[in-house]
């Protein structure tokens, strides 16, 4: 029993020698320059992306003499943000991170990351940059901000690196187990519906409650409802004639938009896939359980299982039309080479690589010129690609990533649940927004 | 005042053996919980530098705290936490002295089923919530087609429906936790000497009679042991919810009206603080964990004070 | 090997309560003294403060004749055993009484000749493996004593050693303490609220109630001579008893008067008193020295009649309850008479062995050794 | 009448155990299904086994490349082809262990072409493939159906009958067979020229099916990786979580003996400040903590990962709790025996206080062994000391969480706890005794 005292110290004394023990050695040889880059690609991606940045490396030695070393490190996706508060925190932010488009707004807001066109290697305008990506990806790293004048400025804040957008999904064997009660409804089975009014009839007949199957099923949050409001053609925010920006979601069209997704959801072909512990869409789209969802072409490949096909956004009073998605790469302030961040996010969002990239991967090119260019066999890429074209992003609006989860979410989940009427939930969401969150735009001096 | 020499002794060999824990505690919970107050009085601005959000913060007095407690959604997270509370509490109570009731007696292969009722508690309480969402989702989980063959339908499913979903988060919780209280219980009984049981026996006493006036008062120790860890484990609950009731699209499940706001039915303190953080409002998050403590304090005083053991 | 002085040590807590109040004695080298009293009376504070246990507060704590009040414990080489043993659960036997030996790095061989002579003279030589918690009470305690003996110390403290075992063996274990003394030839300071172990064990008791020290003295002095009522009451069994009197000195001696009797005590037992004498004065009797009446010559002034209340039979003899109309007193009485209860009988007391203390400070009146 | 209560209490005591432990079994269960499969309501096998769909041009005028690699161990496999422009193309997986890719419009000739096994160049034979004619295979395919101007013929190999084709038309039509090399097929006319998705039934036998929907790929997957250093994972989660019990123990323990067992300036003072700190959420010390561990230098240190957690205030309570029930004579006992300050503690208190040790280790343990977030930021991203749950994390993408792989990763986390509680078990009961010890 006496040993027992002995062993605990021996194990005491072995932390304390194990403790600094191993400590990081990160001292690269002083001529190469590194940057760190944080990235959330899958394995895949990841692949592919270790060869395009060892190419640019090589490209650049030849171009400026210089050895350049890219520090790839993978990030899980969803503790990304907090993890970049601390870093910055702390003085320890990588040089260029891969972010979701969302949070280029909130970076830029925190001075977290540079605009890329006060870099001294900008040698072209803002506008310039612009023509040469796909509109609905480049938008969101162009941000207004107030400058010491009080006047209000356009920067580049990042470049986008994949874009994408949601399209309708839909499961061919389940429209062809109902062909006959489709038919008779007068409905194709062997296409998808094109308009909202098809579409909740084909949701209808495709919802069969014995079979535990559903016609249609949705996430809610503001970006994933974007096709609903998008299609019937509501704004988010107007500019008055005298230049004020207000909210205008609430207006008429917002509201038939909000009460079409209520109608989904209470007429029972919507499966209520958006309430906290149900199967999402996705899932249930796979397990054969919900005919229609809409999703991204990220789910291309998961869906290998399923028998499904691909098609726009059923179209509303303002036609067609979908959300944007997709990842940013920014570069960090506190990088000590920005030029060259800067000639690597131009490099990577270039017509080459875009191409290559795009073709190995199945995804939508951000540059104009591959976009273009990139032939793809993929019949359901083709579709994304051309919903691109029509797909507007969610606005840049101070904090919207608080608005969104402290008010508008909730507020949609109210309606479409019949605690609240669509006019009265998009009034508390414009109210907030006129109150707490476009004033913001001009309190912020940089 | 007159120091004692032997005593003077005593504590600067006390303070020898304190000074490790101490030392780690002053740097890295006595400094940080000082500092938290003091940026419970002050706020960043909206466009605060990342880089140096603490140095841009400005004073701004009791603001955290008065914003806090006009604010609907505070008190509605204390509310969830009460029920939450409510819910957990005493049905880990019971169900800890139950097991270790039944455990207690000379049963064969008591020690297996011990280990298996305590297994759960070593496991990783995120990864049990995503579990049991899997099992407990409407339509296509374990729970729910288990239910509907009883014709049980609950609209949106346990965890969508906001009458049922803290319950159900929390009795999946207990149900995780009950091999603690189990064991707690076990050693309790296990000190109750025999001899009380047999008196008891003597004088008549029914099984019920036995646990009502025997057991419960003799393990109540345990019983205010577990109050008042449960109190703050109510109080810091943030992953359970985290896990079992949020989407990427929003935390804190399913939504109902509360006044002029829309609140999460499971829209716990603990998240809700994990929320505020999230956003850097950390002069508003340290001003909450503040209040929170005077309530820690004034629950578990009272606690001590109802059910304090003469001892 | 040692002695131990304590000249006016005092004990004040923390919280203003004063455990001892200016104890001074001495112990001899060899000597075997018991420190007895009431519970809470301060012995143990005592003899923890010898031991280095408690602080002095103030005062001097000799051994040996140097100064030691503020030596910390292991180093007054003195050797204690605890009321509850405090055997160290998670050590053998064998370890247990080593265990000083070995703090002081003493050689192995040494160590263990020393604990297997100690265990031999306590007869624990089959038990050295066992761990405390598989022994009955009395060999733990000679596990106890023998953790002690094994250091060879200077000084054995003993706190109420004796008062977790039952009766009979606490008898027989007094008597193996006893023959231990005879054998170690060594101090010894045992402390204990049981006047029976003081009186058979001791070569000097001492007297303890309230923080205070009433008498030191040998056994027998201590039962002949106590100094006040309270050494009176507390030596003996059953205890003397007492009864108010009023009290008339003449050349005859003192004419106690009780109410119901009186009694005359001889003129050579009360010289003492003449010089001062109070009104009121309490009558001591040891209940040895009430005889009944009719095995003796009457004597009408020392003759006591009550009511017989409980009779108690030991065999070899009776304890009987008298009530007088203002008192109680015990008597111990041969059986050879029988007792109806209830009856009046008439006691005769010795007068030569009777006791009288100041009502109002209860100091004997007839102690002239001091 | 006693055997009659033992019996409901069996049951009773079986149904609870079931379910405590139903999130374990499921958590297994998942960890063995196929990939995709873990969140389908389907546990037993089936005996009619569905092929994924496949698509099929009638009425192309073009050659068509088909390749095949089949290799169960794969988790991904891309092919290159010269007459693609050495493009790396992602292969389909058709389950246990077939991967396709078909190219259209290929003109005759011959090529190079090899393979990407999880990132390593794997080249087949000579590595050419001739094309001519309709179809060109680089082996003969297990799926081989083809079309022509206005049929298609299918061609499928299964074990056992009936199989059969149905098209997203609707038509279905049953394979004959098999032929020698065990193949299916039928042929369908008439069909008009245009884009057809096909799919295959067939029947299995029961551990096919079974086999189609579990597998032990996944602790495979977990395990050898490149990607996600299972095993480094694992150590570092091993030692961060030791060293953290370690010294949460003897710092707690140190604290605890003189809380119980000293009389100090103070103590009543500190102790209360001590318990209030424990009542106040942990979530706002981060920050601070993050921010003096960044001072320090600690990031990507053992030592950051766990040195802000070690002054355990309840852990200071459980010893201190325990360490009173300790009768104080001993420590009295042992200072008359000679023992300093030090041995008292090291000799008495220590030994003493094992169980109760034993618990806190196995309840720091615990938790830091399913510590996230704060191991997760004081590590940076490549950092070698990353430990499992930062590990884990990766499997959770954007859009998609690889359940299968996740709870495999999950199963192997819990095992070290398991055993380390088994170990513990005696010394964890006796622990939570209050009255713990007895004379």
């Amino acid at each position: 029993m006496n040993r027992l005292p002995a062993i605990f110290l021996t194990l005491l004394a072995l932390g304390f020698a194990l403790l600094n023990a191993y400590k990081l050695m990160a001292t690269p040889p002083k001529d190469v320059v590194e940057l760190t880059v944080w990235e959330t690609f899958n394995p895949e991606e990841h692949r592919i992306f270790k060869q395009i940045a060892a190419e640019f490396e090589q490209q650049y030695f030849q171009k400026y003499g210089k050895q350049v070393k890219l520090k790839l490190e993978r990030v899980p996706f969803d503790g990304l943000m907090p993890r970049i508060k601390y870093a910055c925190l702390a003085g320890a932010a990588p040089d260029i991170c891969r972010v979701d488009n969302a949070w280029v707004l909130t970076l830029a807001y925190g001075r977290a990351i540079t605009a890329l066109d006060t870099l001294p290697n900008f040698n072209s305008t803002i506008e310039e940059v612009e023509k040469e990506y796909v509109a609905a990806a480049i938008d969101s790293n162009i941000i207004e901000l107030v400058d010491e004048n009080g006047q209000m400025k356009r920067h580049l804040y990042g470049l986008p690196d994949q874009t994408n957008c949601v399209a309708l999904f839909w499961n061919k064997d389940l429209f062809k187990q109902s062909e006959e009660e489709l038919r008779s409804a007068g409905l194709d089975p062997e296409r998808a519906p094109a308009t909202w009014e098809e579409f909740e009839r084909y949701a209808r007949v495709l919802t069969i409650p014995e079979k535990k199957q559903y016609g249609f099923a949705m996430f809610n949050s503001l970006w994933w409802s974007l096709p609903f409001f998008n299609t019937f053609g509501a704004e988010f925010v107007r500019t008055s004639a005298d230049g004020h920006v207000y909210g205008a979601l609430d207006e008429e069209a917002g509201q038939k938009a909000l009460e079409f997704m209520t109608r989904l959801y209470q007429s029972g072909v919507e499966a209520g896939a958006w309430r906290t512990g149900s199967i999402n869409p996705d899932q249930g789209f796979l397990n054969g359980k919900y005919a229609m969802i809409l999703s991204g072409p990220w789910n291309l490949k998961r869906f290998s299982m399923v028998n499904f096909g691909v098609s726009l956004i059923p179209a509303g009073p303002a036609g067609t039309s979908s959300n944007v998605g997709g990842q940013n790469m920014v570069v960090f302030r506190s990088s000590k080479h920005p030029e060259i961040a800067l000639e690597f996010l131009r490099y990577f969002s270039s017509e080459e690589v875009q191409v290559k990239w795009c073709e190995t991967l199945g995804q939508i090119p951000v540059n104009l010129k591959a976009f273009e260019k990139v032939s793809t066999a993929n019949p359901h890429l083709k579709v994304f690609m051309e919903q691109m074209k029509t797909a507007k992003p969610r606005p840049k609006i101070p904090r919207m990533d608080v608005l969104e989860e402290k008010v508008i979410n909730p507020a949609i989940q109210l309606a479409m649940q019949g605690d609240l009427s669509a006019d009265e939930a998009l009034r508390r969401a414009v109210d907030e927004l006129n109150k707490n969150y476009l004033p913001l735009i001009y309190q912020t001096q940089h | 005042m007159k120091f004692d020499k032997v005593k003077l002794r005593e504590s600067v060999v006390s303070y020898l053996f304190l000074a490790p824990f101490l030392t780690v505690f002053v740097v890295f919970l006595g400094y940080p919980a000082l500092y938290s107050l003091y940026i419970s009085f002050r706020t960043a601005p909206f466009s605060a530098d990342w880089y140096n959000v603490f140095g841009s913060m400005q004073y701004v007095g009791l603001a955290n705290y008065r914003e806090l407690l006009a604010d609907n959604r505070f008190w509605w997270s204390l509310f969830c936490t009460f029920i939450y509370g409510l819910v957990t509490i005493p049905s880990s109570i019971a169900l800890g002295l139950g097991l270790a009731i039944l455990l207690n007696n000379k049963l064969k292969g008591r020690n297996f089923f011990r280990t298996v009722f305590y297994l759960p508690n070593v496991l990783d309480l995120y990864v049990v919530g995503t579990i049991w969402v899997l099992m407990l989702s409407p339509n296509y989980g374990l729970v729910d087609v288990l239910l509907s063959k009883l014709h049980i339908h609950i609209s949106g499913g346990l965890l969508g429906n906001p009458w049922t979903a803290l319950p159900t988060i929390g009795l999946v919780v207990v149900l995780k936790g009950a091999g603690f209280g189990m064991i707690l219980f076990l050693s309790a009984i296990q000190n109750i000497p025999e001899s009380v049981y047999e008196a008891a026996e003597i004088d008549g006493a029914t099984a019920w009679q036995k646990l009502r006036y025997i057991t419960i008062p003799l393990v109540k120790p345990v019983i205010l042991f577990m109050i008042i860890t449960g109190t703050m484990n109510a109080l810091n609950a943030f992953t359970e919810v985290y896990a079992m009731a949020s989407t990427k699209y929003g935390y804190g499940g399913p939504f109902i009206k509360f006044g002029n706001e829309s609140v999460g039915a499971t829209s716990l303190s603990g998240l809700y603080l994990y929320l505020i953080f999230e956003r850097g409002e950390y002069g508003k998050a340290a001003a909450f964990s503040y209040l929170l403590m005077i309530f820690a304090l004034i629950i578990s005083f009272i606690n001590q004070r109802f059910l304090r053991t003469e001892k | 090997m040692a002695s131990v002085q304590l000249k006016n040590i005092r004990k004040v807590y923390d919280n203003g309560h004063e455990a001892v109040k200016g104890a001074s004695f001495e112990v001899a080298d060899r000597e075997f003294v018991v420190l007895v009293g009431p519970s809470g009376c301060g012995k143990s504070t005592l003899l923890r403060m010898i031991a280095g246990l408690e602080s002095i507060s103030s005062g001097d704590l000799l051994i040996d004749g140097i100064r030691v009040n503020d030596l910390p414990a292991k180093d007054r080489d003195i050797a204690m055993v605890f009321q509850n043993y405090a055997l160290y659960p998670h050590m053998t036997v064998y370890e247990n009484m080593a265990f000083s030996l070995k703090l002081r790095n003493f050689p192995k061989e040494e160590i263990d000749k020393r604990v297997r002579e100690a265990a031999e003279m306590l007869g624990l030589l089959d038990y050295l493996d066992r761990k405390p918690k598989a022994m009955s009470g009395g060999q733990r305690q000679r596990v106890a004593v023998g953790r002690a003996i094994v250091r060879r110390p200077k000084v054995f403290l003993f706190d109420e050693p004796l008062s977790n075992l039952d009766a009979k063996l606490r008898v027989q274990m007094r008597v193996e303490l006893i023959k231990l003394h005879h054998r170690l030839q060594s101090t010894m300071i045992y402390v204990t609220h049981d006047q029976v172990e003081a009186m058979t064990m001791a070569d000097k008791i001492v007297v303890v109630n309230k923080g205070e020290i009433q008498q030191v003295a040998a056994p027998i002095e201590l039962y002949r001579n106590p100094i006040n009522k309270f050494v009176a009451g507390f030596i003996g069994s059953p205890a003397m008893n007492f009864c108010e009197c009023s009290i008339k000195l003449d050349s005859s001696g003192a004419l106690l008067d009780e109410g119901t009797f009186k009694i005359k005590l001889p003129p050579e037992r009360v010289r003492s008193l003449k010089t001062n004498c109070p009104e009121k004065v309490l009558f001591g009797i040891r209940p040895e020295c009430i005889y009944d009446a009719r095995a003796t010559t009457p004597q009408p002034e020392a003759t006591i009649e009550g009511t017989v209340e409980v009779v108690e039979t030991m065999g070899n003899e009776i304890f009987v309850q008298i009530a007088t109309a203002r008192n109680e007193l015990t008597a111990r009485l041969s059986p050879d008479f029988e007792y109806q209860i209830g009856q009046r009988y008439r006691f005769v007391v010795d007068v030569n062995k009777a006791h009288l203390f100041d009502a109002v400070t209860e100091k004997s009146l007839l102690y002239d050794a001091l | 009448m006693r055997s009659l209560k033992d019996f409901f209490v069996y049951i009773l005591l079986s149904v609870g155990a079931m379910l405590s432990i139903l999130p374990i079994i499921w958590m297994l269960v998942i960890a063995c299904k196929q990939q995709g499969q873990a969140l389908r309501f389907e546990f037993l096998p089936s005996t009619i086994g569905i092929s994924q769909p496949y698509s099929i041009k009638v009425g192309g005028k073009y050659n068509t490349v088909i390749f095949e690699y089949v290799n169960e161990d794969a988790q991904t496999v891309f092919v290159k082809a010269e007459f693609a422009g050495d493009k790396e193309v992602e292969m389909l997986s058709e389950g246990q262990g077939i991967f396709t890719a078909r190219f259209e419009g290929i003109t005759a000739g011959q090529y190079r072409y090899s393979f990407l096994v999880d990132g390593e160049e794997v080249v087949e034979g000579n590595g050419l493939i001739k094309v001519e004619g309709e179809y060109s295979y680089n082996h003969p395919p297990r799926n081989g159906t083809t079309a022509t101007e206005s049929s298609i013929t299918f061609r499928f190999r299964s074990s056992r009958s009936p199989v059969k084709a149905i098209l997203s038309t609707g038509q279905q039509i049953d394979l004959a067979g098999p032929d020698a090399a065990g193949y299916f097929t039928a042929q369908l006319n008439d069909l008009p020229a245009g884009d057809y998705s096909y799919r295959f039934e067939y029947a299995r036998s029961w551990t096919e099916g079974l086999a189609e929907l579990y597998t032990y790929k996944n602790f495979v997957a977990v395990l050898f990786n490149k990607d996600f250093p299972f095993l480094k994972f694992f150590l570092n989660s091993l030692i961060v979580a030791t060293l953290a019990a370690i010294f949460t123990v003897a710092l707690c323990t140190a604290g605890g003996y003189v809380f119980a067992k000293k009389n100090f300036y103070g103590k009543e003072v500190l102790f209360y400040i001590l318990l209030a700190t424990m009542l106040v959420p942990g979530l706002i010390f981060m920050v601070p903590q993050f921010v003096i561990v960044t001072k320090l230098g600690w990031i990507n240190t053992y030592a950051g990962m766990f040195v802000p957690h070690i002054a355990n205030v309840f852990g200071l309570y459980l010893l201190r709790q325990y360490m009173e029930t300790i009768p104080d004579s001993l420590f009295e006992a042992a200072r008359i025996d000679g023992a300093t300050e030090w041995q008292q503690f090291s000799v008495i208190a220590v030994p003493l206080s094992m169980p109760i040790m034993v618990t806190l280790f196995l309840l720091v343990f615990v938790g830091q062994w399913s510590n996230f977030l704060w191991q997760y930021i004081t590590n940076t991203p490549d950092s070698p000391l990353r430990t499992l749950p930062v590990g884990l994390a990766l499997f959770k993408g954007q859009y998609d969480i690889r359940w299968e792989q996740m709870m495999a990763g999950a199963c192997f986390s819990v095992i070290p706890i398991t055993i380390l509680f088994l170990l513990a078990q005696r010394f964890f009961i006796e622990g939570m005794t209050s009255g713990g010890v007895k004379e």
